[in-house]
């Protein structure tokens, strides 16, 4: 075995530096809770971002409202903290109007599957190429504490204080049915594992949702902690066939040990490859219209 | 005075009838030939069934701003729904029907039963000349048509080429056959005595005839969306505004341009200012109830300060209320709705031509002010037909006109200026990086709640709004009729304009001293020129399509002066004669009070 | 073989006014287009509520807005024609305030997968028993035919000119995702399953799905017709088992050739239990805590 | 006159540091033994971090209406965040902080060094008194808590009762660490030589002392909601209405009573809209951003005449805006938000008892008037604490206090009636079957766009609310202050009552005559009082929490006369003595312009 070699805190800092994923970090430090899970996500950005290349000015995060939805501030590239809810449809509108961009989307489970959720079906069967990553922590936390879609039944918050019976939301069958062409589960505590996945989302051609299982360690003290959470998760089958939809949505179904990592992924025209067409064909159209 | 010919037509019948379809070819025949055209077509609220259509044309030789409240003739091709239509027409105007109609009729429900006296009667066997020329009895209406412009000798042709172009996609057998039927009632007309006093004069020689086109108000909303370069839109359906992304959804392809029906009105205006955060020319449209909907996504608009663009024609209300039918009671909405002090500004077009310049107009003000710009009209304008006439298609500054910011390192998007505006990046640019945010913020585009950076911010996002009412190209007040002091003021925005300028101008044919002022721009509110007007006048008449007096309100709220309010909520525009009365009433009122002849 | 009997009107008429079903009906006759499938369930709605002996009082009919929401006004039940999309919500609440009312909410694909969209997957986790007839036409009826999140591709309508390019949803698979615990498919043209189907939704505790494949023939004259559809609709298999959430969601996903029938059920709390349930810990804790 | 204990005092220290607990416990304590109490604390806007938190707690011997603009006594906890408060204190008043703070402070940072002359400072050595008591330094909190209850000799036992009440839940052990720095504390305190002179009397004796409630005016409305025996509730989290939800989830079911935590403002209003319409005492509550949502469906039960209730709590905008401070500026959205002409009711309570009687008076009016009421308050008022007397618990009449139809064939659900309500039925009844819509609709319920039915049923809706202003238990107005003919009247609404009536109290000792008003009813609008005030007023002063003041603007459309706007966006409520020097200048104005001394 060949020793391990000591690590110098002052080196670490520097490779860092110059690895360049600092430059995708704003001056801001982050206003989450010491421990909330989204530190992750911002870390696994930031390195996607810049193992890909993308320019931080080609970049832009669109968010809802919700500690989730804070993340824009953070990072610095172009950002769109906007209405509760309405990050997608938001996102739509800046990819729609300038393809170039990299768009994210970023939500809270409040954001994407309360309030927001009439607008995940149409971003996923359009197929808009952007990423939606979504922080589910089963709770609203900037409220302080109230019940959520995907809060487990016999959760008890402050409106359900004598806890929840409502059954939760299974997002990921949900994209699945709606259509997702790139859906794909990660965890908060595993940050290798996401900042994996979150490169392999800004990858696909197509709409990517990337579902993060993510402690609250402010208002979640029972449920989904890290301690429960390092239990339960575990790694697909190493078999998976991610092309094989049936598959995937069986997957899907086992929300007691969820399974982290790609689930579904094909790739068909997105809303602007499709926008693309339109114009081509009424431009045809035009044209013979205007011989005729 | 020459003799002006000034007529009104209503065609009335049965859905299914085609009564809208030869309206159509009547003023797109009479707009050919030179003469001033305007038109409003009543359709039925149901999908189905057999609902009532009317299809209303005035025509003129010089310009008219309203549809008549009464008509010169009326052509009944059902007699049901004509009968309530009956009294419209003025004494000695023609009433032309079918002398032996489709269904027998029950007693009393054949409309020569309904004639006033002084009314001048045309009966004519539409189904058998319709058979006889066509073997169908279906073309009853262009026969019908055929015997108005017989009677009245309108140029044959222009109503053939009129017909030609309505059937140009379809059958050649659809067209000869209209035509055929045409013919035949031109025929039977021109052979009749024409016992009514309806003249119909040759159109004065207007160099540019041929240039006029026959727009509605949608219509011209899209060609000034197109003239100013749209580049994306964003919709939901919605009469009376479906017509709109109808339109633009087969030109906007054809011009590179991008548009999406979205899933709800909600996120309509979410990917506009989406769109218009990223640096596009971006519009959705809507109605009362979809407005209601985008209120707090407009309010993100304002407090990030986004440019976009919000049509919104107007139906009636509350809530459902009356999808076919007018009003303009979505006024406070437009001007105060969703929460808190958001500021944005509201263009009320008047006429047709006014619907394509406020639409142009209205993307450069978002983009020159950064903020949701409302172009608001009502179902009356949004269909209502004119003719127009279009010499500066082009006019319109590009998008590219307002200086964005130069990027630099510690760049402040929401800078403090002297103006309230602030240099605008957008994504792309290197140096411009912000986030945009519904959060009260500093300079940066950082969250703050400190006290001074809200009182700070909340008047710059006002301030700046204060030098729209000085954009070029807009008329934001329009004063009409005599000036100087006068007796008599209408105050008025939007469709009913029309009407009010057609009353002052038969009172002041009454000697009655008045004067007509529109308010274009309601947000921000003009209260100089408005004041200057109101001084003016020795009584105030504020007419408008809605019960609360929307309007009058706002006026009061501002310039804190009373005006007498004449409010109406039938679903239809307002009356002209109803208007007349009304301002004889003020001129009586006052000369009394003033003791003046 | 028995000579067949003659059949006259009169006797007919008879028959079914003497059978109940017409009391349902309202005076209003019904304003859709001759040959519209929405008659088919009016129909089979009354037959259902008739069959069933539910009184006209205790039922309530909720719809949002469209020409599949003009329902209520035909039907001489209780009624409310809300908004465009809220027939949902609004039924929750009539339920939640009173459940003894029999509460069916209607609507049509843009109501329901478009402006709704957020309100279905929470009425169906809820388990919120009430019955939801989605009349799905593919395409916006009231509004003269625009195009729908339903509308195949290639579709032409006044807002898709040069061809609907959107991947259409799958209304029965998202539900199923959702958690329905009830979800079946009819057809218009097939009026004696549809009346079948409606029964059963009716009688299911919980929250039921009914999608209704309906054509336009005013604004659809190539696509969703009568002629086309009754080509491609079968029967669910004769072994389906509809206890069994995979096999629904593999059936669901064949939408070239649509199965009727019941796709999936199951039993679960509804929220009205859960509520009363919340009631009686909350009492308990009371209790113990004045005890205390 | 006697001598009035009338003192507030503040507490300032980080997220952690316990600050708004013990404030907590104060104001308990005092109000325990039969002080007036009110009280308003500020949180961060962030969830973590160390942000700053102040208990401003002001105590009376008798009944105060607002906080005061300055402090008597100010507890730092984090000098950090208390050195810019500071300026508060009064002078002679004092200024408790800790001679030996936890973390060592960079020079200029400790409180010592930015006092003023006439500040008297108490220099306790917190730290270590917390950690001799407790073995800990977390109680610091209690041990500041402890000297000030020592130094001005308040009743220990009533503290100790405080304290014990606060951790019952707790384990012993910390409420036991909690009483021993609170002794320690008391004790320091007591040997302190009190050089400052605050003085704080014992209470005037009130026989129901022990009645008194310590409430917030969120916990006023959940408080006016049971008693009103409210039967479904909906609603969705948001900032400052969130409490409201979180309580009734507590306090409903124990009554049998329904919550349902919904996936939107949306789903809330429509769900609260379909159990109104099923016969329950329905609910929900939200802030702008969520009203702004709901103003569609609001015009459903416009339209459709449902009754429901809907409170609002506003916060700094526009947009997300400023989620943790105050504003006013959602009247407009209140009292206009939706397309069409859509009245409903608007009800602003200016104390916490006001939102107990609003609350429950909401109910009766949405039932009688078949109509959506709309209570509105503001963050200010929704965590203000003050004592409340609730001696009438019960008083607010059950749901079947209006008489609804008496079945029978032919029922018409929109019968047109002399007061405009028509006889009601609900799901269930038999006889009562109808069809309600947001289309406008005949006197059965049927669709129709008819223009004489749009006309009837449109005033119909608006002529049935103008008895509103009648509803016995409601002051749409009322009038305090200088009777008769006063120099000065303010004219105001909702939480700035409080400071407005301060000020006028003050002013009013300084010989200036005046009076103040507040408009509880926004709308339908009380005309007639507020115009007999206005009548009475040389000037009106309009103080209010919003930029374009919005109230103001509503009067002048109301009642179409001037006022002097005093607007006010920091994100916190008025201050006393800024509204005092705006009636003096105004009485200096008028005395000037009238020659009188
Ligand atoms: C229209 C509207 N409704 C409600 C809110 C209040 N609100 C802010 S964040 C939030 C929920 C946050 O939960 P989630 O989306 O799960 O994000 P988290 O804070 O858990 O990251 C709510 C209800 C709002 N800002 N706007
Ligand atoms: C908020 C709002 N937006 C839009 C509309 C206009 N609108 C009425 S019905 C309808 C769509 C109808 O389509 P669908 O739900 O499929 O019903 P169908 O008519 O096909 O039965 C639309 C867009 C409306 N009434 N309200
Ligand atoms: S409250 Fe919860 S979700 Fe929000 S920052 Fe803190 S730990 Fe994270
Ligand atoms: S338009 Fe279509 S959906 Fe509407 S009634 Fe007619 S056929 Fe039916
Ligand atoms: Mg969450
Ligand atoms: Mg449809």
């Amino acid at each position: 075995m060949i020793p391990q070699q000591p690590v110098y805190l002052e080196d670490k800092v520097d490779e860092i530096r110059q690895s360049g994923r600092l430059d995708y970090r704003s001056q801001a430090l982050p206003t989450w809770c010491p421990g909330c899970g989204y530190y992750s996500v911002t870390e696994g950005l930031a390195d996607a971002l810049n193992d890909l290349q993308i320019q931080k000015e080609n970049t832009v995060i669109v968010s809802g409202i919700g500690c989730a939805s804070r993340f824009p501030f953070f990072m610095d590239t172009y950002g769109f903290h906007t209405l509760h809810g309405r990050a997608l449809p938001v996102a739509t509108g800046i990819k729609v109007a300038n393809e170039k961009l990299t768009v994210v989307a970023i939500g809270g489970d409040g954001d994407g599957f309360a309030i927001g959720g009439g607008h995940i079906p149409h971003a996923a069967r359009r197929n808009v190429n952007i990423t939606y990553i979504l922080f589910d922590n089963g709770i609203y936390g900037l409220t302080k504490g109230q019940v959520s879609p995907t809060s487990a039944i016999g959760f008890t918050t402050s409106t359900s204080p004598f806890e929840n019976r409502d059954t939760p939301l299974n997002p990921l069958l949900m994209l699945l049915s709606y259509g997702a062409s790139w859906v794909g589960q990660t965890y908060a505590g595993w940050p290798h594992h996401l900042a994996g996945l979150v490169r392999q989302a800004l990858e696909h051609p197509g709409f990517s949702y990337l579902h993060v299982l993510s402690p609250c360690v402010t208002f979640d003290k029972t449920d989904r902690t890290y301690q429960n959470l390092d239990l339960a998760v575990r790694e697909l089958d190493s078999d998976h066939d991610s092309s094989d939809l049936a598959l995937a949505m069986q997957a899907a179904t086992d929300t007691s040990t969820p399974a982290l990592g790609l689930y579904y992924t094909s790739q068909r025209e997105t809303l602007g490859q499709a926008l693309d067409q339109v114009a081509l064909r009424a431009g045809a159209a035009a044209e013979s219209a205007s011989l005729g | 005075m020459a003799y002006h010919t000034d007529i009104q037509i209503s065609i009335c019948g049965s859905a299914g009838d085609g009564t809208i379809a030869v309206g159509d070819i009547f003023k797109r025949a009479m707009a050919h030939v030179g003469y001033r055209v305007i038109a409003f077509d009543q359709y039925p609220a149901e999908i189905r069934g057999f609902g009532k259509c009317i299809a209303r044309t005035r025509v003129a030789t010089s310009r008219v701003y309203s549809m008549k409240g009464y008509s010169d003739v009326l052509v009944s091709l059902n007699d049901m729904h004509a009968i309530p239509h009956v009294g419209e027409v003025r004494n000695y105007g023609a009433l032309i029907y079918d002398s032996a109609p489709m269904s027998a009729v029950a007693e009393g429900a054949h409309i020569s039963g309904h004639l006033k006296p002084g009314h001048i009667p045309y009966a004519l066997p539409m189904r058998e000349v319709s058979e006889l020329a066509t073997g169908a009895n279906r073309s009853r209406n262009f026969v019908a048509l055929g015997f108005v412009a017989g009677l009245y000798q309108l140029p044959q042709d222009a109503f053939h080429h009129a017909i030609a172009a309505k059937f140009e996609s379809k059958a050649a057998a659809v067209t000869k056959s209209a035509l055929a039927a045409f013919d035949s009632g031109f025929e039977a007309g021109a052979a009749s005595y024409q016992f009514d006093d309806v003249r119909i004069d040759a159109p004065r020689g207007r160099k540019n005839a041929h240039e006029a086109r026959m727009m509605t108000g949608n219509g011209a909303i899209v060609q000034g969306c197109l003239d100013a370069g749209i580049e994306t839109f964003f919709g939901y359906p919605i009469t009376p505004a479906t017509g709109i992304m109808e339109r633009l959804a087969v030109e906007m392809p054809r011009r590179g341009a991008r548009l999406v029906q979205t899933e709800d009105e909600i996120a309509a205006i979410s990917a506009a200012i989406g769109a218009g955060y990223a640096g596009s020319r971006a519009a959705t449209a809507t109605s009362g109830p979809g407005l209601s909907l985008m209120t707090e996504m407009m309010g993100l608009g304002v407090m990030a300060e986004v440019p976009v663009v919000i049509f919104v024609s107007q139906r009636g209300g509350p809530s459902t209320g009356l999808p076919t039918k007018t009003e303009q009671s979505d006024l406070n909405l437009a001007v105060w709705g969703g929460h808190g002090d958001a500021g944005r500004i509201v263009l009320a077009p008047t006429n047709v031509e006014g619907c394509r310049r406020c639409a142009g107009r209205a993307f450069e003000l978002a983009e020159q002010f950064q903020v949701p710009v409302i172009v608001l009209v009502d179902l009356y304008l949004s269909n209502r037909y004119e003719t127009v006439f279009l010499q500066d298609e082009n006019e319109f500054l590009p998008k590219d006109w307002k200086q964005t910011a130069t990027p630099r390192a510690g760049y402040r998007r929401y800078e403090l200026t002297t103006d309230g505006v602030s240099p605008r990046c957008i994504p792309g640019e290197v140096g411009g990086i912000h986030t945009a945010t519904g959060l009260e913020h500093d300079e940066y585009g950082n969250p703050s709640d400190s006290a001074r950076t809200h009182t700070l911010m909340t008047e710059k996002r006002y301030e700046k709004l204060q030098a729209a009412i000085k954009h070029p190209g807009i008329n934001f007040t329009k004063r009409f009729g005599d000036s100087g002091k006068v007796e008599v003021g209408l105050l008025t925005w939007g469709s009913t304009f029309g009407e009010a300028l057609e009353a002052m101008l038969l009172a002041q044919k009454e000697g009655i001293r008045c004067a007509a002022t529109k308010v274009v721009m309601l947000s921000p509110f003009p209260v100089r020129p408005v004041l200057r007007f109101y001084k003016d006048c020795q009584q105030i008449l504020v007419p408008e399509l809605n019960y609360t007096g929307q309007f009058a309100k706002l006026l009061s709220g501002e310039i804190v002066l009373p005006v007498t309010r004449i409010s109406h909520t039938t679903g239809a525009p307002l009356d002209v004669s109803t208007l007349l009365e009304a301002i004889r009433k003020a001129a009586r009122k006052h000369r009394r009070q003033h003791n003046t002849t």
